[in-house]
């Protein structure tokens, strides 16, 4: 957004998660971030799109004034689909995403833990409005669980964190995490750093990371590699 | 002679009683049934339990119901939607109740209310605050919780199409949670766009089969939520 | 069959339980008898006939060479659709069944006992091939089941007893069965007679049976009625 | 590019492994993928776990998969059936294994192990033989037996029409355990009378969505079980 932030922008993320997915997955992409990664696919991958309100090949937004009220998304947006796509109720379509039939899930984070705790619910604020919606389903049923997020809070407090302080939506459940500064496995061994940002280095991150952070032996070679694919 | 066709939506939902539990077919205004629900805030049953994955927008349909007064409970997933002011409000003075149920769990809930099975087990929710206080138990090498089923006295759903045997088919995203509510539900009323003689329905392609459909009524024009919404109606 | 037997014939029996479906019903027909069930339903009444293996709104059997390998019924015999019929997969048809959502399930049977235990499935020897099919979920799921049955076996031992002896479908599930010589009522307090066939007394069926039978104060008056309302 | 069609069901079902668990789709002859069943005979792997509502009949199809000793347990509701003489024998040998299920609870398990459920409880067989040893549960009024989901290696199914995706639809009661089956499997096999272009099947009438399905193999003109069985066909 802002041209003289350091880091990966929204779109830079969305183009670096959408780079993980393969040809032939079917993808789950929550609401804000992780819908930008869609259009960031490689052309010569196919990936087959799953809405959990009963659309598998999910398209693009229609374009104006050709969209349907009762063809939406999970944002309540209104969405195309493909040819050879399928309309199910809520039942099978939850029993895609507990059956482990969804390959990746792409979702926004208020936390991540060191151990893939989750956090994308709720504050626990007393005064606020509960709504859960589809999200513990997804980390609890999907293969892959891919987090985007920004590294730390508008307020500069680290999202990654030891333990997550906000209600969990689910535990041991995030693959992987991509946010404006790095992309980070969760592995058996805590929180590993596969890949920087351009002009970002470990330190940086690790300052604005609260859990420990190992280095991946490739780190160097790939953020070489990484910034020349990536169009700035 | 079997018709479920009735003439009115006054008349499909008039026997619904103070106390009731009412499913609400769908997903934000995805096959919302709003002519339905306007009809049961005209009929004015009250204390009602609303199991609907919302609790709608503006104040027309299910946010309009629940505005009039007349839910004492709502079991939803996601209470908070662009527009919705009612629920919250009503929530944040306490009169009104809410159980948060993950959408998954939700429908598989309502699924299995339908399908005679009182119990299950789901991995969802493990380890949050929404599986504390639920019967946590091992299978294989992961934790569960067990959920129990639930059914409701109505369930008023939005379908494309129907027969009088009460076949029905959906509108793409619109299907939704319909067809697992009319399983569930005592009285499953539908609104449909139009009905159609038997057979005009291929048999290959009926979603909910007449079976799990108690009364059809035909809405020709069914108003959108986000279009009434726009035109700042409020209902009644 | 014979035509010099006390009592009513397979057709008669089939007529009798068709008088007991109500217009607007959902009705499972097990094989054999139950299956003649649905020629006599008066012609004013409409009834949709399920089968549990994906069909509601079964018609009957097709004209000879009309029929399709893969359009049968629960026996695996040909079968029609109706206008208005619909075809869904074994878990749904099964959630009909279980749900409550069938209004009559008629089904044979080896024994019935005075509590409404009805045992239909296998006679429990040793080399005996056990087959369960759809019959456990059937009087488990269904609001009302009604057994059709020969009032003893071919050797004239008694069907309907105190207790069952072998191995049992389901416990206190009957509530109504209709033999060759009566038509008897499961209630909370034992097997009550509702109707005499034709020719047969109270005690000729008490003899036949071999648990405790009471006589409804309306018996004479009804018997009077079905045999004028049943056509020899 | 997805592309789930393969050329021939030999190939689809060559790494079928020895002690795989096989669903088996058709009840009676309506959905049997003969020429799956077939092509796993030419194949040859061996002690499988087949699950399946019957066993077959005369020598062909699932029967002759039984007769050759591939089968070395059977899960089903309802192994005896007219013209079905191989698995009665080799069961009265002892040298198969039977698993008896009541047909709606074996319906369910593969519903369930499709659906990420791994076990329910259902009020058929409480009380009954196929009851004993399973745990009971009463919830409200009535006694429940808990069930656990069945799932499987492969799922070999028959259906009418595939696209590239691997969407499905039925004919007529051929449908039966097919789609729950394709759920329950981590590699289901659909044998299809044809398949057609991406958007030729109305999204609307999907009746397996493509998520479910590994492979699609046409057979335009299958065989019927009850027309092999009566010329007398013994496979191989």
């Amino acid at each position: 957004m802002s041209t003289t932030k350091i880091g990966w922008g929204r779109d830079a993320m969305a183009q670096r998660v959408a780079a993980d997915i393969p040809n032939g997955a079917y993808v789950n992409l929550g609401i804000g971030i992780p819908e930008l990664a869609a259009q960031y696919v490689p052309a010569d991958r196919e990936v087959i799109y799953h809405t959990e309100n009963g659309l598998l090949g999910m398209g693009p937004a229609p374009a104006p004034g050709c969209g349907h009220p009762e063809l939406i998304n999970a944002g309540k947006k209104q969405v195309t689909a493909i040819p050879g796509a399928a309309y199910f109720h809520h039942a099978d379509s939850f029993a895609m995403i507990r059956g482990g039939h969804l390959d990746i899930s792409v979702l926004g984070a208020m936390q991540v833990s060191a151990a893939g705790d989750l956090a994308n619910w709720s504050t626990g604020e007393p005064d606020a409005i509960p709504a859960v919606g589809g999200a513990m389903d997804l980390v609890a049923g999907v293969k892959t669980v891919y987090v985007i997020t920004q590294h730390t809070t508008k307020d500069g407090e680290a999202k990654i964190v030891e333990s997550c302080t906000y209600p969990v939506t689910g535990r041991g459940v995030v693959d992987r995490i991509y946010t404006d500064l790095a992309v980070i496995d969760v592995t058996a061994d805590g929180l590993v750093v596969r890949e920087l940002a351009p002009g970002v280095d470990l330190d940086y991150v690790r300052v604005r990371t609260a859990a420990p952070l190992a280095a991946a032996p490739e780190l160097a070679a790939r953020r070489a590699a990484t910034a020349e694919e990536l169009v700035a | 002679m079997i018709d479920k066709r009735v003439a009115t939506p006054a008349e499909a939902v008039a026997d619904i009683f103070d106390g009731a539990t009412v499913m609400i077919g769908g997903f934000g205004e995805a096959g919302s049934p709003i002519e339905l629900i306007h009809a049961l805030i005209d009929h004015g049953a009250r204390k009602l339990t609303v199991i609907s994955n919302n609790t709608g927008s503006g104040h027309v349909g299910l946010a309009a119901l629940i505005e009039n007064e007349q839910v004492a409970k709502m079991i939803c997933s996601f209470p908070r939607t662009v527009n919705s002011t009612v629920f919250p409000k009503l929530y944040r003075a306490g009169s009104i109740e809410l159980e948060l149920v993950p959408q998954g769990t939700l429908a598989e809930r309502i699924r299995a209310g339908g399908a005679g099975i009182p119990a299950f087990y789901t991995p969802t929710s493990v380890g949050t605050p929404l599986g504390e206080g639920k019967e946590l138990r091992r299978f294989g090498e992961q934790d569960y919780v067990m959920e129990h089923a639930l059914v409701a006295d109505f369930a008023l759903v939005k379908a494309e199409r129907a027969d009088r045997y009460g076949n029905l088919t959906y509108h793409q995203t619109a299907r939704n949670f319909g067809p697992i509510m009319c399983m569930a539900a005592k009285t499953a009323i539908a609104q449909v766009g139009e009905t159609v003689e038997l057979g005009a329905i291929d048999p290959e392609t009926v979603v909910t089969p007449g079976i799990f459909v108690q009364r059809v009524v035909a809405v020709a024009h069914p108003a959108f939520e986000s279009q009434l919404v726009q035109e700042g109606v409020c209902y009644p």
